[in-house]
């Protein structure tokens, strides 16, 4: 089905208290800076799973959402980046897993892709398995992981086109193809959104079949930056 | 008369949804296109890598790189994408598609289908039959109600090599539909003036009957 | 380590007895029709295992080398396409193994990928699940596919540049990005090499550290049409 | 005297081959590409998705979308491609990068090493490390000998949380190089002027001597 465009408010208002969210983006580079700053203005759900690679930084982006206490359960490769996401997972304020981020992007991918578990090398006899089952393949010692799956999804694209294909730019496209097919709903915020037939066949990364909802990308970095500070 | 297999294509098409993206299999599948509603834009979707395929090519006109599952030239629709087969079967695996309209040898009536391996030999190909219908959210399936000998395909349990268990979920015959749940399976609408008792003289799995 | 500029000849030399070898291609489109040339009249490298979605066609592509017995094994989805193909694994003359195509798919890019084992619902309960453990997650059986690697993948693309990056056109992705990846040796034609930065970054199918040699596409499917008839 | 961490960056390049696909962590890794020998161009990946990354850009003249994985901003070479995070750890964890240079807290004499979670307290940030010492061909580790209290960083074993078993096969500190194989740790130069006395003092670990 090809996506629906409407607004970011619009969009976000089908996110339920409860629900499990994937957001893209590396730092802030490649998240979706609009439909965060929806989530967040915009919408009071709550008890949110959230699952991104950073949780914001203090005061920007998922920051904002921790603050405003609506991150029951954070889980990402680095939390790091936001003192107060440590502080809250530390203290128990928020649940959190901590996995590693090539794992993080495999199980999302996994999701996306109907696998329904993956033997990895990665973080075997260590306490980033999790408890989770360990086997020897081949000699090599590996944890089973399962997918990762969410309700929804928000992305961030340069380009889209009017079906919702979306083209993402250098390196500004890290979570978001695997999150854009993990979720039940994905709604993708795009700089550019082209006529259709504006991206050719073999230049789409996420074909139109993954994206739900399309809105225009309103804040870029520049944007938020130090809005925490 | 009209000929079965367009029975068959035509009830198939009304099963299909605008903006739905739809895989088709070979065979009678293949003739859907042309009697989709106007304004019933399917997305098609082909295993081999494609997404917004368009008609066939004219003569003279194919392209060498753009070939359905099936190995026929097609064309390609504003919008359509090009990946490459592990995204392809992502996709399929994962439920991002819709339907899949595809042939069958048998089909029980708790769902299972068997369309790979035909009687007696074995076929040694199966391509995405496997693929498609245990990844698709709707399984729909195209056949003629018995073979060439008279027997039926709609049976109480496969006897052919299975594709999937409990996959099916929905069944078009050239004179009836059945729905197929976890109740079991449905007979919903007959076809082209065929009856009750032709239907069941040509079903051997049991069925109930739930014509509107 | 970009890719080596070569010829076919050159680098099918590098493939010694009792290799496998994944060729990609759907059909004979995308297939690497250049070095599958080279490797039936230019080598005499036996006892291969082939990993292919088909086998070729009777006396074409593939079904040449089939016919000159230098085949030990075939892993394919759809031997069909070349009945010489299955009559040869029937009467025993090869080893075959025949696995839905996402499935191969998969476990080839899986190779690719490090990781070393999957589950998929495809194939569970069925014949093709081959004997692999099967396992019921979250209510759906599901089969333990182990990952599929070869010495050498012979590949073909559309674009290239100096390096050996990749690009694909339109169906003829098929096999090759995940091939590419999932071998010792990657060895790809290209129909056109261009000059190094001649692929934008975000338009690359697949990075040149997976193409370890690169050679000049001198074939198309019209030179091969009917060449077995 | 040259900054400790200059020492080791300098003889880390040296363990670069011409060609080689290489990714480097933060820190004392970050300052290989100064000392790479004129000729030795490695391709240097970064795990957030890029390949052929060139040098840092100058002020102002920063693209907000191109970082590198410690979130700083990078030019492109051409020839550089650009590709997800699922794509950029397959290459990682399918041995598609040669070498990995990267910082650790400990390594023992077997090769483990521990270097994502710093004593007492968690750190909640493992990124790519994990991933990286698994999946890179040859692991380097850059690290000052001891700790800022003199606690040896090579130890019989790592007391510290485990990132990986096994995994490294290099380590150079200010005084030395060691290589680590299946009979264990090596002591393979001595750098700096140091002396066999020294190293032996700040290593905890057991090794051979094998100095060329």
């Amino acid at each position: 089905m090809a996506a629906t465009r409407t607004t970011a408010a619009e969009a976000i208002r089908e996110i339920p208290d409860g629900a499990t969210i994937m957001v893209g983006g590396f730092g802030l580079v490649g998240a979706p800076l609009t439909l965060i700053d929806a989530l967040v203005h915009g919408s009071d759900a709550t008890d949110l799973t959230i699952i991104s690679n950073n949780i914001g930084e203090p005061g920007r982006g998922l920051g904002l959402l921790l603050r405003q206490g609506r991150i029951r359960k954070a889980i990402a490769s680095f939390f790091t980046s936001n003192p107060e996401a440590v502080e809250a997972a530390m203290s128990g304020a928020i649940a959190y897993e901590l996995l590693p981020q090539g794992t993080l992007a495999e199980a999302i991918r996994a999701a996306g892709a109907g696998i329904r578990g993956f033997y990895t090398p990665v973080g075997a006899g260590t306490e980033l398995a999790g408890g989770r089952e360990e086997r020897v393949i081949d000699g090599v010692p590996c944890v089973l992981m399962e997918p990762l799956r969410a309700d929804v999804a928000l992305v961030r694209a340069e380009w889209a086109d009017g079906l919702g294909n979306l083209r993402y730019r250098l390196s500004a496209q890290n979570f978001n193809p695997a999150m854009a097919s993990a979720a039940t709903l994905t709604i993708a915020e795009a700089v550019e959104v082209l006529p259709v037939g504006g991206l050719e066949p073999e230049s789409v990364h996420t074909p139109h079949l993954h994206v739900d909802r399309l809105v225009d990308a309103e804040l870029s970095i520049g944007d938020v930056q130090g809005e925490g500070a | 008369m009209t000929d079965p297999r367009d029975v068959i294509a035509r009830r198939a098409a009304a099963e299909l949804r605008p903006g739905e993206v739809v895989n088709l299999g070979i065979g009678i599948p293949n003739r859907i296109p042309a009697f989709l509603a106007p304004g019933v834009d399917v997305v098609l979707h082909t295993e081999n890598g494609l997404l917004g395929i368009g008609p066939r090519p004219a003569a003279g006109a194919e392209d060498p790189d753009l070939i359905d599952a099936g190995k026929q030239p097609v064309t390609l629709l504003p919008g359509a994408a090009a990946f490459d087969s592990a995204a392809s079967f992502a996709m399929i695996r994962g439920g991002h598609v819709d339907a899949v309209v595809l042939g069958a040898l048998q089909v029980s009536e708790a769902g299972d289908i068997a369309n790979w391996q035909v009687p007696g030999g074995k076929a040694l190909g199966v391509g995405g039959a496997m693929d498609l219908v245990v990844g698709a959210r709707r399984v729909i399936v195209t056949m003629t109600a018995t073979t060439p000998e008279g027997a039926p395909k709609l049976v109480p349990a496969c006897t052919l090599p299975l594709t999937a268990r409990a996959a099916v979920s929905c069944v078009v015959t050239e004179h009836a539909v059945f729905r197929i749940d976890g109740g079991g399976l449905a007979l919903v609408e007959l076809l082209d003036g065929a009856g009750e008792e032709q239907v069941a003289a040509e079903t051997g799995a049991r069925y109930r009957v739930e014509l509107g």
